[in-house]
Order: structure tokens, then sequence, then C-alpha cells
């Protein structure tokens, strides 16, 4: 069976080609991104929202998007909460069990960044892009149902600039700038109110 | 029952434990010594606490405070049973023979506070994973994965 | 012929598992010689965290306990903190309090139902059930401005009082929600594939459930008629006139059926709370923005729709616990799971699972 | 030669046929699910999302195809087509108009029974290629049950055969009669039921359990092969649906020539929504159940049905 | 789904049938009744709302992102300014709005303490002074002597401790005079009528000032040398120096008001005289007889009652008590005033008797405090039952021991014990109250005088049985306090001029509301930093200050009262002054808040919220003292870097129009990662 990649660098050499993969990538963009199967990696609060989007009152089947068990069959990652160091490893390995074109959406600020445990906790790991590229960042705690949607809707318009070629291909997980420090997310920390207040002038 | 009752039939069954019986925030407390703190749990279930609602453990700086709820249908009462234990030897005698339910809170109590359950049958971390070092509810728990909060208030 | 055991590892993500909770099974076919429930995966220290927050600080991480009922960890944390630092709650907040539990019982008992329903493959009873409960929470919503994690009970009575016709939305919705429950009934627990499937299933008896800590609705399937809201009667309970709703069998069954009949006797007491609510404050009235209780210990429970949901709070003087234990029954029921599992198929012991409704945030704090 | 050359036609067709019916098959599914549901279904591309499966096809076609380390690769690789290509046969022997059916032999009805069950075999292949423990079960209880219900589904048919004296599909729908609907009532259902079980759809859907198995059989196929099961899958449901409108259900009754081909359709199409219908209703049953069920109660019914049937037949 | 009330009773048993199994019959039917109620739902409407198309309407109080209103140094706060008589519908206005500070509402007079703050701070500090006269018609003497409910209801008491907004009158006071000359100048008159005042109290100038500023004649006759009421003749000139009370009259005539001093009306004017001259006169007489207790022995040589005292204490610096033991019989503050200012005219020994209970006493705790600092002694729980008298003179007084002073109801009816004590004293002065003298003022007129003696007088519109005639201040209220009497003599203003102006007095006039504000536990200091406290006044030495009668407070630099002023959390204003309370407050930390605080040039420099930390529960919203900070509707916050995810000021002020989608504006690139913009 002919893989994507083959097309990609047939159309790569081929004269004229150019044109072709722009309009090969318009129609593989627009299939993918109408037709994102989801994986929920719903472990906490957020899962719940997860769960609401697909049903009777949001209804994600509308957009294409059905969240699929089994990661075999899905090209989205939601990840809805939580994770923990204990956690963290399964997750990872069922992303790798996804196949190619993936993408993760972090769904809540746990997964994005710890949100309320992100001070003081032992066990959580603040924010899945710690070991796995994310797309999209949802923040809310937990975001509204139709958030994750909007997330989609926005997953999509990613989805559009993308190439199946790859040279015009977004860079993989493993190309991605790799999070230095994992505390990035955090301001530095500072004094409360850096007050530079006449000598003697009360701070608040 | 009231209180006042249970600390009277508790008086009755230890009289040398008597003042150690305390009635705070409206609930009854008796600290045992930990050498005595199981048969305690035997006597105080013959009495009637069939339930054992929570095992849990306070780091009191210098030793551990183990905290046993008793519960019970029959008498409608509830009560603390307490015991320090030192913080160098961490060891209990398990209530996993009295109340099964006692194996998985003993469980987490060791994870979290490595505070040694003597006599159960399966003692491991429960919720940390198995590899963890350190139990991290001990005040003392130091972990350069924890992030310290801004320090105000 | 020589047979060999087969180790399967379900989950941690698992569509089944209700969350993130790793089974790993002995399988002698298809079934289960040995399970064991591997739990923590969402272990996020919460109790630690509690031990960094100021008392009110606190409230929103109880939200994210068992977050199918965040009410109540609200509520058991908040009575904790009151016991200790000796505050009266206003009658109206009380009132709120028991509506909105009462409520969130509904919601997560939808859940728990749906759920099972869902393990047995009956997708769209879980569906219908799920329509009910973004009824309560659409409640919920206008009422505190959050559909998951309320942050709604504090210490000292509730955020904020209802909001203009909150009180018809509510009554409208306890009205229609019994007749909804009767369809989920006769669509689920009377078919004969579900009860097939659920009856029989998981038998846990009552004395082994009161030696293993099993609480709440999972106990009370087995016959154990214990509800604290009767038993051990806190806040304004004493004033309305329910049942306690109890089951025979102990099998999945009647876990799982306890729930439905529970939100039906959940609107009774909904309706005359909404008949016997005054207007009034519904805080406290003085408190310091930093509480500070004096030293000590205490322990407060409440009937959550899982079981008795304690919180053990010690004090060091501070504006800060010194400790914080939560007493999840979802744990303390999750822990009978190898006990009632054993001998049954591999469908079984997901249906199992689900009987006892778990929620691992609950569970691994 | 011309057999050979008429074969691939008609593989090619079956396929296209297949592919058409799932496309349309899959959208039909998750409007009825929708539905039922409280809910819509795909709304977004074309009337009422009906182009949805335009964008589902074209992604899995061009999904990454991945073969799990430890798999038996050849195996794996072609167990997808194994089990497609029965169902794909078992289409031609359909009488799709009153006296034609593509392959219109005389054991047509032993061929349409007989082939779509060699299925199991590459059920089994799939699942044991895989190497993974959810898909052996899922393998193992397929074969249980599609074996099982083989019997009752052969007999559900019986009464057909008994009635119109002929295995020719052409032959039975040629001889039937509106008073066959009502006297055949139980082998129908039957027949529905075990189809529904040999489809392994639910309430019978024990081998792709998601709640249990995840996906069962297929949990490591990903892209265009998993495609090609639920091709296989939903061409079964069709080549089943067909078969009941065109023998049970009187074929075009009461039109004849295109109309009756188009009723044909209709019926099918009406039974493909009842199957998806009870799949959405109905909890799962256990194995254990499942089969029991098949020997205790679809079995005797079938028999039962066989005896009226025996009872009529001098009458006539 | 259908709505009807459907009630079933609970089953004996949830576990249903006794057989495990159904029958076939039943089986097939309950799997026809599943396929029914499917069946139903397939063909009824589904419930889905069709985003994004459709919406759900988001609850009005949905916690989404934070955004703020406005931020110190980007916005100015509203002040209180409005014409006396629209002054009323301003307050109303705020409170209906929920935006009523504190401060402002729990004054009678309302005023603008917050708008004092913000122009101090701004190092406006006659702007202050003007915008504070415009109500409180006397800061700089208020400034000393008021009992500040603004400071009482301060949010800051949540915090920490309330903000200094006493001293702070008396701070923009001290600099006002400064430039005082520059400022004043008479008012023009523009109406063409002429009222009367009868009374130089807070309440008369008050409604003196009002009616200036609207272009009145206004003529004020005093019946002491001195203007200032009660102010001149109470109280002690330790509280208040009094050429800051005649300082600021002058101000006030220097606006145009025509002021006789030393006319007593009634005797050397008659009221007749006046009413027919004028076209409106107020009586602010105030009270100006003290009451004494009808008990055995009151008429004996040494029993006074504490307006006398305080008069001859006042200006001759002398009361005939030096040297001698005094007895006080009250507990309110005149009491107190009275005993601190017998220590400061030489008697030996003070003691001060009341009914009540040392926590129940009616004065202040402030003064007790400075009082028992000084040496008067407090005996509580006593209540007068004789006056001995020893040859004419008085020896002392029995007192009853005193159970409960109020009932259940909370009315006054004081339950006594047996146990008498004997105090022995030489002089007893009485300050249990004082009661009205008006027989001579409303001689000749018609004018309608109660049985107790009191004016009949309208209590909301202040007008009394003779149209054209009000009356403000005590004699309306009874004994109170200044600014509740500069509050009637506002509200009197404002009835004379709708009644010169023949408006309806009522009509569409508008009530001050009195707004409840919630009672605050004191709140734990021990932890907060140094710089948030509150600025100490300095006090005179008590040994020291107790034998004469300069000031006791010494009153703040300006250092200290500007830094003072920098503490005012402008409630209600919708301003964010960097307060920092939400960042202490959330559970999360997710907020970083700093400030420059230079005078004129005050700045929120940083606001960062981390929208990936915040959980959304509205803890710093809610305690927000300003109602800066708000939760936004949206709930649409898809971002394609975490690091757009943490809002700066720039972005916590843009509007919460539109959709935050995917970061700034919407429309960053996809693919790659967004640096974090700088600040503009």
């Amino acid at each position: 069976m002919a893989t994507i990649e083959d097309i990609a660098e047939f159309l790569d050499k081929a004269p004229g080609g150019g044109i072709l993969l722009t309009t090969v990538d318009a129609v593989m963009n627009w299939s993918r991104g109408k037709s994102l199967w989801t994986f929920p990696m719903g472990t906490a609060c957020c899962a719940m929202e997860f769960i609401a989007a697909s049903f009777s009152r949001f209804d994600f089947d509308r957009h294409g998007t059905i969240p699929r068990p089994d990661p075999r069959h899905c090209d989205v990652m939601v990840v809805a909460g939580t994770i923990t160091h204990k956690m963290a490893p399964a997750v990872k390995r069922i992303y790798e069990q996804m196949p190619e074109p993936k993408w993760v959406v972090a769904m809540g600020n746990c997964a994005v960044s710890g949100g309320i445990f992100y001070y003081d906790t032992y066990s959580v790991v603040r924010g899945v892009d710690e070991f796995l590229p994310v797309d999209v960042y949802i923040a809310g705690c937990p975001p509204r149902p139709e958030a994750l949607q909007d997330a989609i809707l926005q997953l999509r318009k990613k989805i559009a600039s993308e190439s199946i070629s790859p040279r015009r291909r977004r860079p993989v997980a493993s190309e991605l700038p790799q999070p230095s420090d994992p505390r990035k997310g955090d301001l530095e920390e500072q004094p409360l109110a850096r007050s530079k207040a006449t000598a003697g002038g009360p701070d608040v | 029952m009231r209180i006042e009752e249970l600390r009277e039939r508790v008086c009755a069954m230890y009289p040398d434990l008597c003042p150690l019986f305390s009635i705070e925030f409206g609930d009854g407390s008796i600290a045992v010594p930990l050498e005595r703190v199981h048969s305690a749990a035997a006597d105080l279930k013959d009495m009637g606490f069939d339930r054992l609602g929570m095992v849990t453990a306070v780091d009191r700086g210098d030793e551990f405070e183990i905290v046993y709820r008793l519960q019970s249908r029959d008498l409608r009462a509830a009560m603390f049973l307490k015991a320090a234990v030192p913080k160098n030897d961490p060891v209990v005698p398990s209530m996993c023979d009295l109340w099964p339910a006692a194996e998985w809170q003993e469980r987490e109590v060791f994870d979290l506070f490595g505070i040694v359950f003597d006599g159960h049958p399966d003692l491991r971390r429960i919720l940390l994973p198995e590899d963890w070092s350190g139990h991290p509810l001990r005040k003392d728990y130091a972990d350069d994965r924890i992030v310290r909060r801004p320090d105000y208030i | 012929m020589r047979t060999e055991e087969l180790t399967l590892n379900l989950g941690p993500s698992h569509p089944s598992t209700h969350g993130v909770c790793r089974l790993v099974v002995r399988l002698d076919g298809e079934v289960v010689t040995h399970v064991e429930p591997v739990i923590g995966h969402l272990h996020r220290g919460i109790e630690k965290m509690a031990e960094n927050r100021t008392y009110l600080q606190v409230v929103p991480l109880t939200d994210r306990l068992d977050y199918v009922g965040s009410m109540y960890a609200n509520w058991a944390y908040c009575r904790a903190v009151e016991r200790l630092a000796g505050i009266r709650v206003p009658e109206r907040a009380e009132y709120l309090r028991v509506i909105v539990c009462e409520l969130q019982r509904i919601a997560s008992h939808m859940m728990g139902i749906g759920s099972s329903a869902a393990d047995t493959g009956a997708t769209s009873a879980f569906l219908y059930a799920f329509a009910q409960r973004d009824l309560v929470i659409d409640l919920f919503e206008a009422l505190c401005g959050a559909r998951l994690t309320y942050n709604y009970v504090r210490p000292g009575g509730v955020a904020f009082d209802l909001p203009e016709g909150w009180v018809e939305q509510c009554r409208s919705f306890v009205a229609q929600h019994p007749s909804a429950m009767l369809e989920i009934d006769e669509l689920f627990f009377g078919n004969v594939i579900a009860r097939a499937r659920l009856k029989g299933i998981g038998v846990l008896d009552a004395d082994t459930a009161v030696a293993w800590g099993v609480s709440g609705p999972s106990a009370r399937g087995s016959g154990v008629d214990w509800d604290l809201r009767r038993d051990d009667p806190y806040s304004v309970y004493p004033r309305f006139d329910f049942d306690v709703v109890v089951g025979s069998n102990g099998d999945a069954y009647d876990r799982a059926r306890v729930r439905l009949w529970e939100c039906i006797e959940s609107c009774r007491i909904i309706e005359q709370a909404l008949d016997q609510l005054e207007p009034g404050p519904v805080m406290a009235e003085g408190l310091p923005r930093l509480l500070a209780p004096r030293p000590g210990d205490a322990y407060d429970h409440i009937e959550s729709a899982r079981g008795s949901l304690g919180v053990y709070l010690v004090s060091d003087g501070s504006v800060r616990p010194y400790r914080m234990k939560v007493r999840s029954p979802a744990f303390c029921n999750l822990a009978v799971l190898p006990l009632i599992a054993t001998g049954h198929t591999l469908s079984d012991l997901l249906v199992i699972l689900g009987s006892l409704d778990p929620v691992f945030g609950e569970v691994d704090r | 030669m011309s057999a050979l050359l008429l074969g691939i036609a008609w593989g090619i067709a079956a396929v296209l046929a297949i592919a058409g019916g799932a496309v349309i098959g899959v959208w039909w599914e998750r409007k009825v699910a929708g539905h039922i549901q409280l809910r819509y279904g795909p709304l977004q591309i074309g009337p009422a999302g009906s182009l949805q499966m335009l964008a589902d096809v074209p992604k899995l076609l061009f999904k990454e195809d991945i073969v799990p380390s430890a798999a038996d690769k050849p195996l794996f690789k072609w167990a997808p087509l194994m089990v497609f290509a029965p169902v794909a046969a078992s289409l031609a022997v359909i009488p799709f108009a009153a006296g034609w059916a593509p392959l219109d032999t005389s054991v047509g009805v032993l061929f349409f029974l007989a082939v779509p069950s060699l299925e199991v075999v590459a059920i089994l292949v799939a699942a044991w290629s895989q190497r993974n423990t959810l898909a052996a079960i899922g393998g193992l209880r397929a074969a249980s049950q599609m074996i099982a219900y083989e019997v009752p589904r052969a007999l559900s048919v019986l009464p057909l055969v008994l009635l119109a004296g002929s295995l020719r599909p052409t032959a039975v729908l040629g001889a039937w009669q509106w008073w066959w609907m009502p006297l055949l009532s139980i082998g129908f259902i039957v027949y529905l039921i075990a189809s529904i079980a040999e489809m392994n759809r639910g309430p019978f859907d024990l081998p792709e359990a998601e709640s249990e198995l995840v996906a069962g059989y297929f949990a490591d196929y990903s892209g265009m092969r998993w495609a090609i099961f639920m091709m296989a899958e939903y061409g079964a449901m069709i080549a089943a649906s067909l078969f009941a409108a065109a023998t049970f259900l009187g074929g075009g009754w009461p039109f004849g020539g295109a109309l009756g081909t188009a009723a044909i359709v209709l019926k099918a199409a009406l039974l493909i929504t009842v199957i998806m219908w009870v799949r959405w209703t109905f909890p799962r049953v256990r194995q254990d159940q499942l089969l029991r069920f098949c020997w205790t109660v679809l079995v005797p019914a079938a028999l039962v049905q066989l005896v009226v049937v025996g009872v009529v037949l001098p009458w006539m | 789904m259908d709505v009807k009330r459907a009630r079933p009773a609970v089953p004996p048993s949830v576990s249903g049938d006794a057989e495990d199994r159904m029958g076939l019959v039943k089986g097939a039917a309950s799997l026809a009744k599943g396929l029914g109620i499917t069946l139903k739902a397939g063909v009824s409407r589904p419930l889905t709302v069709r985003y994004p198309q459709q919406k759900v309407a988001v609850s009005p109080r949905w916690r989404g992102p934070l955004a703020l209103r406005g931020v110190l140094g980007r916005d100015d706060i509203p002040l209180l300014k409005s014409a006396s008589h629209a002054y009323n519908e301003l307050i109303d206005g705020l409170y209906r709005s929920d935006r009523l500070p504190p401060c402002v509402g729990n004054c009678p007079a309302n005023v603008d303490a917050r708008g004092q703050a913000f122009l101090i701070a701004d190092n406006r500090v006659a702007e202050a002074y003007e915008l504070v006269r415009d109500r409180n018609i006397l800061p700089g003497v208020l400034g000393r002597i008021c009992h500040h409910p603004c400071e009482t209801a301060c949010k800051r008491n949540f915090y920490d401790e309330p903000v200094a907004i006493r001293p702070l009158h008396r701070f923009a006071y001290e600099e006002y005079r400064k430039i005082r000359h520059e400022r004043i100048s008479p008012l023009p008159r523009t109406q063409g009528k002429s009222v009367c005042v009868v009374g130089s109290g807070p309440s008369g100038l008050a409604a003196a000032y009002d009616l200036l500023k609207l272009g009145y004649r206004v003529v004020m006759y005093e019946r002491e040398r001195k203007p200032g009421g009660a102010l001149n003749t109470g109280v002690p000139a330790y509280r208040l120096p009094r050429d800051v009370l005649y300082e600021e009259i002058g101000d006030i005539v220097g606006l145009g008001l025509e002021l006789n001093t030393g006319v007593e009306v009634g005797k050397d004017v008659p009221l007749v005289e006046l009413i027919r001259e004028h076209d409106a006169v107020l009586l602010a007489v105030g009270l100006q007889q003290s009451r004494i207790l009808p008990i055995p022995g009151t008429d004996a040589e040494g029993v006074v009652g504490a307006l006398e005292f305080l008069w001859s204490a006042n200006f001759k610096h002398e009361a005939g008590v030096r040297g001698k033991r005094v007895l006080v019989i009250g507990g309110g503050n005149v009491a107190v005033d009275v005993a601190r200012c017998a220590l400061r005219v030489g008697a030996s020994e003070v003691k001060l008797a009341c009914l009540e209970s040392e926590s129940e006493m009616p004065c202040h705790p402030w003064e007790i405090a400075e009082a028992l600092d000084e040496g008067v002694v407090a005996l509580c729980s006593l209540g007068p039952e004789e006056v001995l008298v020893r040859h004419g003179q008085v020896a002392g007084m029995r007192m009853r021991s005193c159970l409960s002073v109020f009932d259940e109801t909370g009315r006054f009816a004081p339950k006594f014990g047996d146990e008498t004590t004997d105090v022995p004293a030489d002089v007893i002065v009485f300050a249990i109250g004082q009661a009205p003298k008006i027989d001579a003022l409303v001689a000749g007129t018609e004018l309608l005088v109660s049985g107790r003696g009191q004016l009949v007088v309208d209590g909301t519109l202040f007008t009394t049985s003779v149209p054209g005639v009000f009356a403000c201040g005590e004699i309306v209220t009874g004994p109170g306090s200044a600014i509740g009497s500069i509050a009637t003599g506002h509200e009197a203003a404002t009835s004379i001029h709708r009644y010169l102006q023949g408006l309806p007095l009522d009509g569409d006039r508008v009530a001050r509301p009195v707004p409840v504000y919630p009672k605050h536990a004191p709140a734990d200091i021990t932890n907060v930093e140094a710089n948030r406290r509150r600025a100490v006044m300095p006090m005179a030495d008590p040994e020291e200050r107790a034998s004469d009668f300069r000031q006791v407070e010494l009153g703040l630099t300006r250092q200290e009262a500007m830094a003072e002023a920098m503490r005012c959390l402008r409630c209600e204003s919708e301003v964010c002054v960097g307060c920092t309370f939400c960042a202490r407050t959330c559970p999360d930390y997710a907020i970083k808040v700093e400030r420059v605080d230079e005078a004129g040039a005050r700045c929120l420099t940083r606001y960062d919220y981390d929208l990936s930390k915040c959980c959304y529960c509205g803890l710093c919203a809610e305690q927000c003292p300003t109602k800066a900070l708000q939760h936004t509707g949206q709930y649409e916050l898809s971002f394609w870097h975490r690091d757009l995810m943490v809002f700066d000021k720039g972005e916590m002020l843009r509007p919460p129009t539109g959709t935050r989608a995917t970061g700034r504006d919407g429309v960053s690139p996809p693919g790659c990662p967004v640096p974090r913009r700088e600040e503009p």
C-alpha cells in the first residue's frame, strides 16, 4: 500500500508536482480536519466535560469528531485531566500507539501546566507539554464543552496549514523546541509588590 | 449514644486510661500507649464499634500519631483511637485481623508516612509508584520536583 | 488438559475503568481468578497541598477530589472547619447546602447509573441519564457560575444566594425528574439483558460490607440500612421526610438500582427544602479573612453519593491546616473489588467495578 | 476464462458496492445513533452530514499504517482482506431482481450461509497475528460466537428452502408467497438475531466490546486496514439484510422490475435500520449467556419453525 | 421529555422480582418496551445546541477568565461631587448599583473619604479638603472629634487595619490653612432670598453652607460670643483647639455667611420677627440643658450638669473642683469628656460611674481607653440611688449594683441588685444626657411643642408646624454625633431649597440609603507586613497631657499622611489599586501584582495573570475591594502556546468582548510557538 510519504516524495520530485501537492494538501487537510477522531485521555474533572461534549447537549459528532477508545484509530489525543508522574508513562505510551498524523490537545489547566496542582505537590506533571508536543492548549478548570469544541475548530485551522510533504511538514515532536525548564509557565518569583515608593510609604 | 455515656463505658473498661479520654469539638478520643492499641481496638470492637471508618496518621514533629476513627451502627457513636508512634521505629500492629477495611487504608498510611504495619498481609505502596522514594506526607519530606508556593498570605 | 492463566492488564486508560485505574487481572479462560486494582494514577497530593493553603484556599482543592460530586467534598470539608473554628452556619445556608447536595446526588447518580449502563453496552441509557445530569449542571451553573468545580459551600455558609428564577427552575426539574428516572428504569433495569448481566453479579453480603468499610449506595445495595442523613443526622436533614433506599441481594443490580431510587428520594428532599426555605443571610457574620482555628483536631462526615465522606482536620492554630485527611468512600468501596469480582467473567468484572461507582479523583486524592 | 473475468468484474463491483454501502451505512448509523441519543450526529459536510464519510475515508486511507513489531507481519497485513473477501463473495448470490442474481447457482443459499463463515478464520488470524491479549480474547469470543450462531442461522433458512424446494435463491424468490411472511415469522426473527450475532453487532458485539476489550480483535489495526474491517462488518450487515429482504420478505414484492430492486434495497435498508436501532437500545450480553441463548432459545425456535413448515408443507 | 408529576412509591425492594430470570414472554416484552423508549427518543427533537452556530446562554455568574475594569495610573476614580440637594440621588444611585464605598455609605453625611484619600495620595491636598468640606463642612474640626463610622466600615478592617480617614481630614485641614486666603471668596447671591439660621452648631453651619452655595443670603444668630454651638461650649479643648473651630467657621463667613454672635433669639430678637423678615427660618439650637436624675439629694451643693461643667471648664479653665474628688455619672462620650476635663481643671480624683458593664459602655472604646490612661477610674455596673449630703454639701453617692441594662428586646430597662456601695465625692457631675430648652425661643410663635418640651418636627423633611420654619440638629434627633447633626443640616438645607423654589418637599426627593455593612472580625495582623499597617497617630504623653488642655492627638506628618492615603483600597471604584489581595487570596498563586507608589505618579506597573494556573474559583474577584477584577463570560480559550496564557496588564484590560481563542487577537500563525508579547 502506498503510503502518504511515497506520494509526497513523488509529488516533490515530479515536475509541476508543487501545484498538485498544494491541491493534495488542501484535500488531505480538509479531510483530516473534518474527521478528527479523538482519544479521550480523560483522567479527572475535564473528562466529565469531555463526555458532556460528546453527549446530547453538545454533540461532538456534528463536527465529525467521535471519541474512540482505541488509540490506533485516533487522530487527536485530548489530554483531559491531571497527569501524575505515575500516569505520565502510560500517556506517553498511548500517544506513541497513535498513528501519524496525530495531534494533542491539552484540555484544562492541569494538562496545560498543572493548574491548581502546580505548587506544593510532589506527584503532578506540570503540563503534558513536558513530554508530548501539544498543538492546542485549552484554558479552563475545567473548560466548558464548547471550549473543547472550539479547540477542535482551532485545530482545524492549524491542520489547514500543514503539508504532507516532509519539506513542508510541521515540526514533529522531536523537532519542537523542548521545554528546557519545566517551570517555564511560572512567572519568575519576585516579592509580591515591588514597591518603589517614597521612603516609608506603605506597600499597599 | 452521647459522648459522656461513651466515656463512662470506656472508663469502666479501662480505668487507667480514663484520663486520656478527651472530648474535643464534640468528638470523643482516647489516646493509648502504642503497645496497647491493638488490644484496645479489639475491646472496642467487642463493645460494638463494628466499623473502622478511617486510619490515618499525623506527623507531630518528633513522633507520629496514628489515628483510628471507629464507628458503631448499634451504639450510634463514633470515637477516635490514637497512639503515638516513635519516628525512628514506626511500627504499628495492623488492624486487618479486626477490620479488613484497614487493609487499604494502612497501605495508604504506609505509602504516605512510612509507618510499618506489623501483621499486614500485603504491605506495599498503594498510591505512589512502587519505585518512589520517601514518604511525602511527612513534614520533612523533600523532593526537588516540588515547586514551593510564594510565601505570603 | 493443562491450562495456563492469562494475565491481563486493563488501564490505566480504559474506557470502563471510570477514570484512571489499572486492573491487573488473571484470567482462566474468561473467568477472573484474581484481580488487583492498581490505583494512584490520579494521586495529586491534595492532602499535602492543603497543608500549604489557607483554610479558604483549600475549598477549591476539595472541588477536585470527587469531581462528579464536588459539593460533597466542599461540604464535608467546611463542616470540619466549622467544627474546628466553632462557626455557626445560618439556616438558609444549611438549606441551600442540602438542596445543592441533593441535586449533586442526582447528578452523580446519573453518572453512576449511566456508566453502569455503558459498561454493559447500553450507551443510549447513559445519554438519557446524562441529559438529566445536564439539567442539574445548568442549575449549578446559574447558581455558582461553574459547571463542575463549584467552590460553593464555604466555611461559614455558602458563597452565593440563589439567583432570580432559580427556585422555579429547580422545581420544574424536580417535577420532571422522577418520570425520566422511571423511563430509564424501564429501559435499562427492566431490560431482560441488563437483568441477566447485573443480577447475581458481584454479590457483597451485608456483614462483609460493614467489615470492609463499604458505605453509601454500594453498602445499601447489600442491605446495610445505614445512611448518615438519617442515622447521624447533620445539617437540617431531620426536618425532611425521606426514605433510605435499601437493596437486598447485594449484587451489581441492586447497587445500581439503589442509586436510581435514591434520585427519586432526593427529589422529595429538594421539594421539601424548597418549601421550607426562608430568606436570610447565607454566610455567617464576622468571619475573618484568614481563619485560624484553635489547635486541635476534628472530623466530620456527610453522606455523599458514594458513601460517608469524612474530612479529618488537624489545626495548629495557624491560618493553614496542619493536616487534612479525606476519608474517601470510593477508596474504601473499591477495596472490596478483588473480593467480589473473583470468579466472575471479564465482562462482569467491569460491570462490578462500575456498580461500585468509584471516582478516582477521590480514590487517589 | 470468461468466468474469471466475470469474477474479477464482480469482485470490483462488490467492493465498490460494499464500500459505498459502508459509507452510507456508517453515516446512517451515526445518524440513527445520534437521534436515538437525542443529538444530531454528523451535520457539517453535505446535507445532514451525509458526506461525512468523504472526509473520514481519505483520512483513514492515508493514516500511518502501523504494524506492531511483535505482530506476525504477513498475517497481520492480509487478515483484513481475508475478512473482507467472504463478505464480498456472499453478495453474489443475492437475487436483486426476480429471477436474476449475479451468481445464480443452484446452491446459492448454501453458498450464502457457508462463505461468510470463513470470516471466522480470518478473524482468528487477525486476532492472533497481533499478539495482543485483548485482541486474542476478542478473537476467541468471535470464533465461538460465530460458529455457534451458524447453526440457528442455517436452521432458520431451512424452512425457506423446504417451502421453495430449491437451494437456488432466485427459485426461492420465485416461489415466494405473501403468506410465507406470517408462516416464517419465527424463522425470520431467528435469522435476524443469528445474523446480528454473526456480524458481531450489538447486543452481541462481545468480540469488539468497546467497554471491555477496547476494540477487540482489530485493536491494533490502524488506518485503512481497520477501515476494511469496518467495511466488512457493514458489508456483512448489508448482505444479511439484502438476503433477508430478497427471501424472507419476498424481494421486490409487491413490485416488479427496477421498482422491485428498489424495493429490495429499501427493505434491506429498513432491516439495517432495525439492526442499528437494536444495537443502540440494548445492553450487551455476556459470553455464556450468548451461547446459552443460542442453544436454548434460538436453535429450538428454529427447529419449531422447521416443524411448523414441515407440518404445513404437505397441505400445500 | 414530558413534564409530568410522577411520585412513585419506593418499592419494598429495589431488587425487583424475586426470580432472577425473566420468562421468554416477559423478556421479549421488556425488549420491546426498550425499543419503544429509544424510538420515542429517536423521533423527538434532539437536545443539542449547535455550537458554534448556536450558543448556550452562559450563566451571568459564569466564572470565566479574569479581566480588569481599570487600573491605577490609567483610570481615575469618580469623585462624589454634586450639588448638595442632588447628593442623595448620587449616593442612592451608587447604592443601587452596588458601587457605594463602605466608608461613604456608613458616614451619616456620606463624606467621600475615598475621594479624599485618592486626592491626598495624588498630592492634591487642597482639593481633597474642599471635596470633604462639601459634605463635612468642618473637616478640621471633625478630623479631631469625629467618631469616624467610616473607619468602622472600612474594608481594610477585613484585611488588616482600617485607613486612618479621620487623621487625614485633619491633615488636609492643616495643609489647607496655609493657602486658605487664596481659595476663600464670597459666593454670589443668585437667589435673592434670605434664610435665617438660629444656632451656629454643626447642623446650622452645614445648612448655612449648603444654602450659601445655592446662592441664598444666610443670616445666622448665635447666643454665645463665639460661634460653634456645642463644639464651642461642650467639646473640651484638649480634643478641639478653639482656633481651628473659629478658623473654619471663619471660612464659611468668608463665603458670605452673615454671622451675628451674642444674640439670643427669643430674648434679644423675637423669633416671630425673624420669620417675618426672612423667607425661611432654620432652628438649629441644639440641646442646652443637662439632665439630672430625679433622685434624693440632687439639690445639694456640688451637683452639676455636664454642660455647665464643660462650659466653665472650657472657657474659664476652672470649674471649682480643684483638689476635689469628682464623680461623673454616665457612660457616654460626654461623661468621658467631663471626667477628662475634671482632671485638667485640677480634680484630685475622678471616678466615672455608669450602669453598663465595661463592654457595654456607650462611649467610644478609644475614648474611655484614653481616659483610663490619664488616670480616670471607671466604676461599671452601678446605678445611682441617692446623693449623700452632709451639711448641704455633697459627700458622695450611694450606688446600687446593676445586673442588666437592657431587656431581651433591647429596650432600656435596668435591673438592679441588692448590693449598694457608697462612693465618696465632693462634686457629682451628671452626664446622662441633655434636653432641649426652647420655651423662650418659641414664645409668641405658633410652633408646636410636645409635652416633654420638645419641638414637633418631621423627622425626614425637617419641617415644623409652621410653614417656612425648619429645624435640624440635635433638637430633632436627640443627643448624637457631630457628623450626624451635619447630615441633618444638609437635609434641612435641601428642604429649605425646595420650599423656596416652590417644589414639593417630599415629591421625588430621594432618601439617602442606610446600608448595613457586615461586621468584620478584627483581622489577625500578627503576620502582616509592616508596610500594610495603619499609620499610628502620635499621642501626647498621658501623664503630661492630663494636666492641661493642649491637644492630645498630635497629627500625622505629611509623609505619614501620604502613605496612609495610599493605603486606601478605593473600594467599588472598579479601578485596580494593586492592593495584591487577589494574589494573596489565589489558591493557585496565579496572579502577580506590582505597583509604583510615587505621589502624583502612582501606577500599577504589573498585573500578570496566569490563565493556565487559575482554577476559576472566583475567590479573588469575590474579595476584590474595588470590583475592578471581574470574571468575564468568555469560555472559548484555546491557545497555540502555553506562554500566551499569561495575561499581562494590557491583556487584562482588554474589553471582554470577542473571543480570546488562540491568544492575542486570535491570529497567531499556527504551527510554531509564539513568543510572549512584550509589554507596550
